[in-house]
């Protein structure tokens, strides 16, 4: 792998905030983001993602290309947990299975921010409508993760079917983090360049900075989080490094297949290789109780996303520049 | 002073409307409840470090008559079994004003 | 009305984000901002809005008409609040005629600031003293509000007088909200020009993202509320939707009457037609604790307040067009 | 281990300064207070979700001897009356270090 | 139902990860925290304005057997002692879900 | 005095929102910023200010006057809490005179950045390497004042000598606050400009309002905390006048012997006369629990840091001026 990519992403602020915290927590320093912060910060990032992706996505325009995208994208988004499930299920009960794999089936909004700050650091942009992609690919797992459970668990088949329904859209749809990116987005398009000039200050003037502030609770998070894996035994860990390069490798061919522009190629990559910490566990821990949370939470936050931030991301780079030229 | 019960439950604040529900329909006159607490309990931490509230707690207190503790246990009973959680039940005395 | 100054009022970000807002509840959405967030987003925008009229103020300059306005904001101020007492005491107890009609006599700052984004939208801006019209008709619906309680109702007549009059100074002109406000807004005045450049980043720039954000918890919290009306019968809604439309007749034939200027005018009239749900609740809860909260604060927050920002603005600004030309 | 009473309260957050200086002119030992609790009861919701405090409620609890206890009852009981809110009695063993 | 005692525990925020170490080494079957709370004792105020949370506490809840609440008593008091705050001990029912 | 000088700092946002703050407790408003968003402000200030530190000494480079500098500011902050400690224990147990030592001997961010803003204020700037001597300045009065008491207090002598080592370290280098500015201290460096260039909207345009806001939190808890010296007699008021006046002295006396320029020797001045009010008071809660908290936290945030950012820049700032000319 090129270490110069390597290094331009290391040496990135956010990237290194995140590291501090991480080192906070292994020296045992008291360094807390209080949880409200965390939470603001977390929703400034949907805001800010989505108006800027709306914006975007007004600029371009609506072509048959962007549609084939958002279709491929959701397709993917069915698909990885299927297979996620079936590879789980060898070591894991049905519970535990179908949440880890709606986790890795979902995506991960930062991861996706920072493969952008990556690319604009080298001058590059995306298109908007990866934006769009990139929410329409939050919620299928969920409906994939609940709908194994229902079918498979023995127990679970009782439970009133109707109420199964109702509860699956509001979470899977009106989740949130969800709503809150779908919202923005729409907003960002409609309200087009006017819009974006009065909001673009505070979307993206301090993008930078929330990010890396954001990252820095994430470091701290992630690394609180990697004891609860200690005792999970080999195959979690492994699963939760293996998953992001296997999701990738779909990514990838996915998105030569349909001869995505390399940017938008490397985009949709990460978001397959990425997997969600925030929509999906809220998700599952309603709709599926019996999953232990700091399993999912845990491999997603503390493994799969610093393994993304760190590594994946210079190496999909990478490898869109090999393949693509 | 009226001698009443104190039923107070800890459980996962994604659930907590739930058992809001159940408070209400059981007639109590009221009820207090304290946000994003956080604990530990058989199913492992709930640190409330998350980013989203998936791994809080809520914590709800309800004063009321020995009948309507009854009640209440029996209709939280099994939310705390599927999702998790605890309820207590004491006496105390109620200071009407 | 013309439908171009509706179209460009809905299509901000701001009123998109209420929208979402309500949208969310409506959905049953897990959406929430935290609360010490939707704190420091209200502390923002006083400051902000002060800072900014504290400015505009020193540029303009104190001129006798700035002084008129200025006397006639005030004097509006103790009148609303008492023909609106007149008409609900026609259905209410005095307690709750008292607190809804203070509630109606004050204002909302972020509509204020809807307002001027419309205009600014528009290419067009008002005097820097109309914030300190808006800072100045905060408290006095709050005094003639307790003190029709301590007249006319019959139980409050034997509490000791002395602690009276330093409650009703404190709660009237030290509400933490009219508070900042007038402070930000001499702190604006003061330091002149290099003040405004130090600040301006952030009470400026950031504003109108800051605001959308505020919204949005606008939105969701306005939508909560609005279920609190329905057991009330009509006679509420109704006067929530009536004492806007009338209130702001009252400011525009005085605007008229002082030939204030039509971007003036126009912030005079959205200011009388406005109702507090910050500075007024938080007295009105101490000072008129028999009263019902949850009526007054969902007329004016679920109710006026939607109805001024997404069709009173429009409307209040054709009205100025056509009469002044 | 001696046996007090535990007072508790929870009222208006606007009116908590007011129970605070109750409990320091009846001279209890000390108190803990939670700030900003939200709830239900006569005087319907206290959601919490305001933009302002006006409308949570704050919880006040203190462990003291039962005449401290009593006193405290009765002078905080106006303002409960007021102001609206619960007050509840019990007894506990406090641990003394 | 089982009786059992509920131990509640308020220190300071910062001493809060050593209460917690007590619980976990005593074996209690689980705790609920409630982070940021306020008060004031006989070492003075601790009202939470802190920049820092230097003076903020934290309360502690467990429900456990008679034995454990015994072993968990012993074990935080020289806490208490050195860092102040308070601990109170009372029974109550736990409903087993 | 100039009183040019005095008018400069007192005109100027953050400060006159420290008076706002302090006047708002004063007439007994309701005024309050929630916790969370104080932290979060304290944080950001944290952040900023190493992030621009880091910047700036990339940009200057590590010559050997920066060393000498920087090996300075450890001296003094080893050598103040000495002798504060030998004036204080005059009136004082060991405890509580070890605990104040502390506190006087570190330093306070926000005095150090209310004075590079008065310096901004007059388009001067200084070293960035004086951030690297504040981060450098926080620790060393921790370790001296938890030593102190190990020493010369008979009952702690008795505690276990293994944890002492780890707790120290771990308090005075990993506390939050010194982490925090460190750690973005070394990111600013070593991202140089593209990380700075990626950061500044949101750690330096948004800087001054951010600082105003949390000015306004100090005025706050400041006026509040006043009360709690009232029953302490006049020792520990006139040591809180005093020791800055004193520090400073020594402070302006080594800058000179080491021929600093004029803007460093303030801003080194600036930091002897500053007294902590986060990391130390953490510190000391944790390490000398026996100490009255409500002593040392009110002395440096209730007197000290009101009379350094009212009076001792301008005083600060004469010196400098007279004495370098
Ligand atoms: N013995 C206990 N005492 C107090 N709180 C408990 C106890 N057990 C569980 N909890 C609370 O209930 C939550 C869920 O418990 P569990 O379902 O056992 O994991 C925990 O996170 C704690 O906050
Ligand atoms: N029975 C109850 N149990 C627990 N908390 C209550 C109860 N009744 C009232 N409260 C609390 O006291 C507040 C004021 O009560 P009220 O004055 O009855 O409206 C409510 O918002 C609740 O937080
Ligand atoms: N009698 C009491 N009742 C309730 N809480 C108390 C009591 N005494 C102390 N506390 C709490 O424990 C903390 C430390 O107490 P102390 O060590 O006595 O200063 C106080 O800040 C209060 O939060
Ligand atoms: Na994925
Ligand atoms: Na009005
Ligand atoms: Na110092």
């Amino acid at each position: 792998m090129d270490t110069s990519l390597l290094a331009a992403n290391l040496l990135s602020p956010p990237i290194l905030f995140f590291a501090l915290g991480a080192f906070a927590v292994g020296v045992g320093s008291d360094l807390e983001i209080p949880t409200p912060i965390a939470k603001f910060l977390s929703l400034y990032l949907l805001f800010a993602i989505g108006m800027h992706g709306g914006h975007a996505l007004h600029e371009s325009g609506l072509h048959t290309s962007v549609l084939v995208t958002l279709l491929a994208a959701v397709v993917t988004a069915f698909v990885v947990p299927l297979y996620s499930f079936a590879i789980l299920r060898w070591k894991l009960d049905v519970h535990n299975a179908a949440a880890i794999a709606a986790t890795y089936g979902s995506i991960s909004a930062v991861t996706f921010v920072t493969a952008g700050a990556f690319l604009a650091s080298q001058g590059r942009t995306f298109g908007g409508h990866m934006v769009a992609a990139m929410a329409l690919m939050e919620s299928p797992a969920i409906v994939v993760g609940v709908l194994l459970v229902r079918w498979l668990a023995p127990a679970a088949r009782e439970a009133p079917r109707a109420a199964l329904g109702r509860h699956l859209v509001r979470e899977a749809c009106f989740n949130g983090s969800v709503l809150l990116i779908l919202g923005s987005l729409v907003i960002g398009f409609v309200t087009g360049t006017p819009g974006w000039n009065a909001v673009s200050p505070f979307a993206d003037g301090i993008f930078k900075g929330m990010l890396s502030f954001f990252l820095l609770d994430m470091g701290l998070v992630a690394a609180r989080r990697l004891s609860d894996l200690r005792s999970a035994g080999a195959f979690l860990p492994a699963f939760a490094l293996g998953a992001p390069l296997v999701n990738a490798a779909v990514g990838l061919a996915l998105a030569r297949l349909l001869s995505l522009p390399a940017t938008d190629a490397f985009m949709f990559t990460v978001l397959c290789a990425s997997a969600s910490y925030i929509a999906v566990p809220a998700a599952m821990r309603l709709a599926v109780p019996e999953a232990n949370p700091s399993l999912y939470v845990s491999m997603s936050l503390a493994v799969t996303f610093p393994f993304n931030i760190v590594i994946g991301i210079p190496l999909y780079a990478f490898l869109v520049r090999i393949w693509w030229g | 002073m009226t001698t009443v019960r104190k039923v107070e439950i800890v459980t996962a604040s994604l659930e907590i409307e739930h058992v809001l529900e159940v408070l209400d329909n059981e007639g109590v006159s009221g009820y207090t409840v304290i946000r994003d607490v956080v604990g530990r309990g058989s199913r492992g931490a709930r640190p409330g470090d998350e980013l989203t509230g998936a791994l809080t707690n809520s914590y709800v207190m309800t004063a009321c008559s020995a009948e309507e503790a009854e009640r209440v246990v029996a209709a939280v009973r099994p939310i705390l079994k599927r999702f998790g959680g605890v309820a207590l039940v004491s006496e105390c005395q109620w200071v009407r004003h």
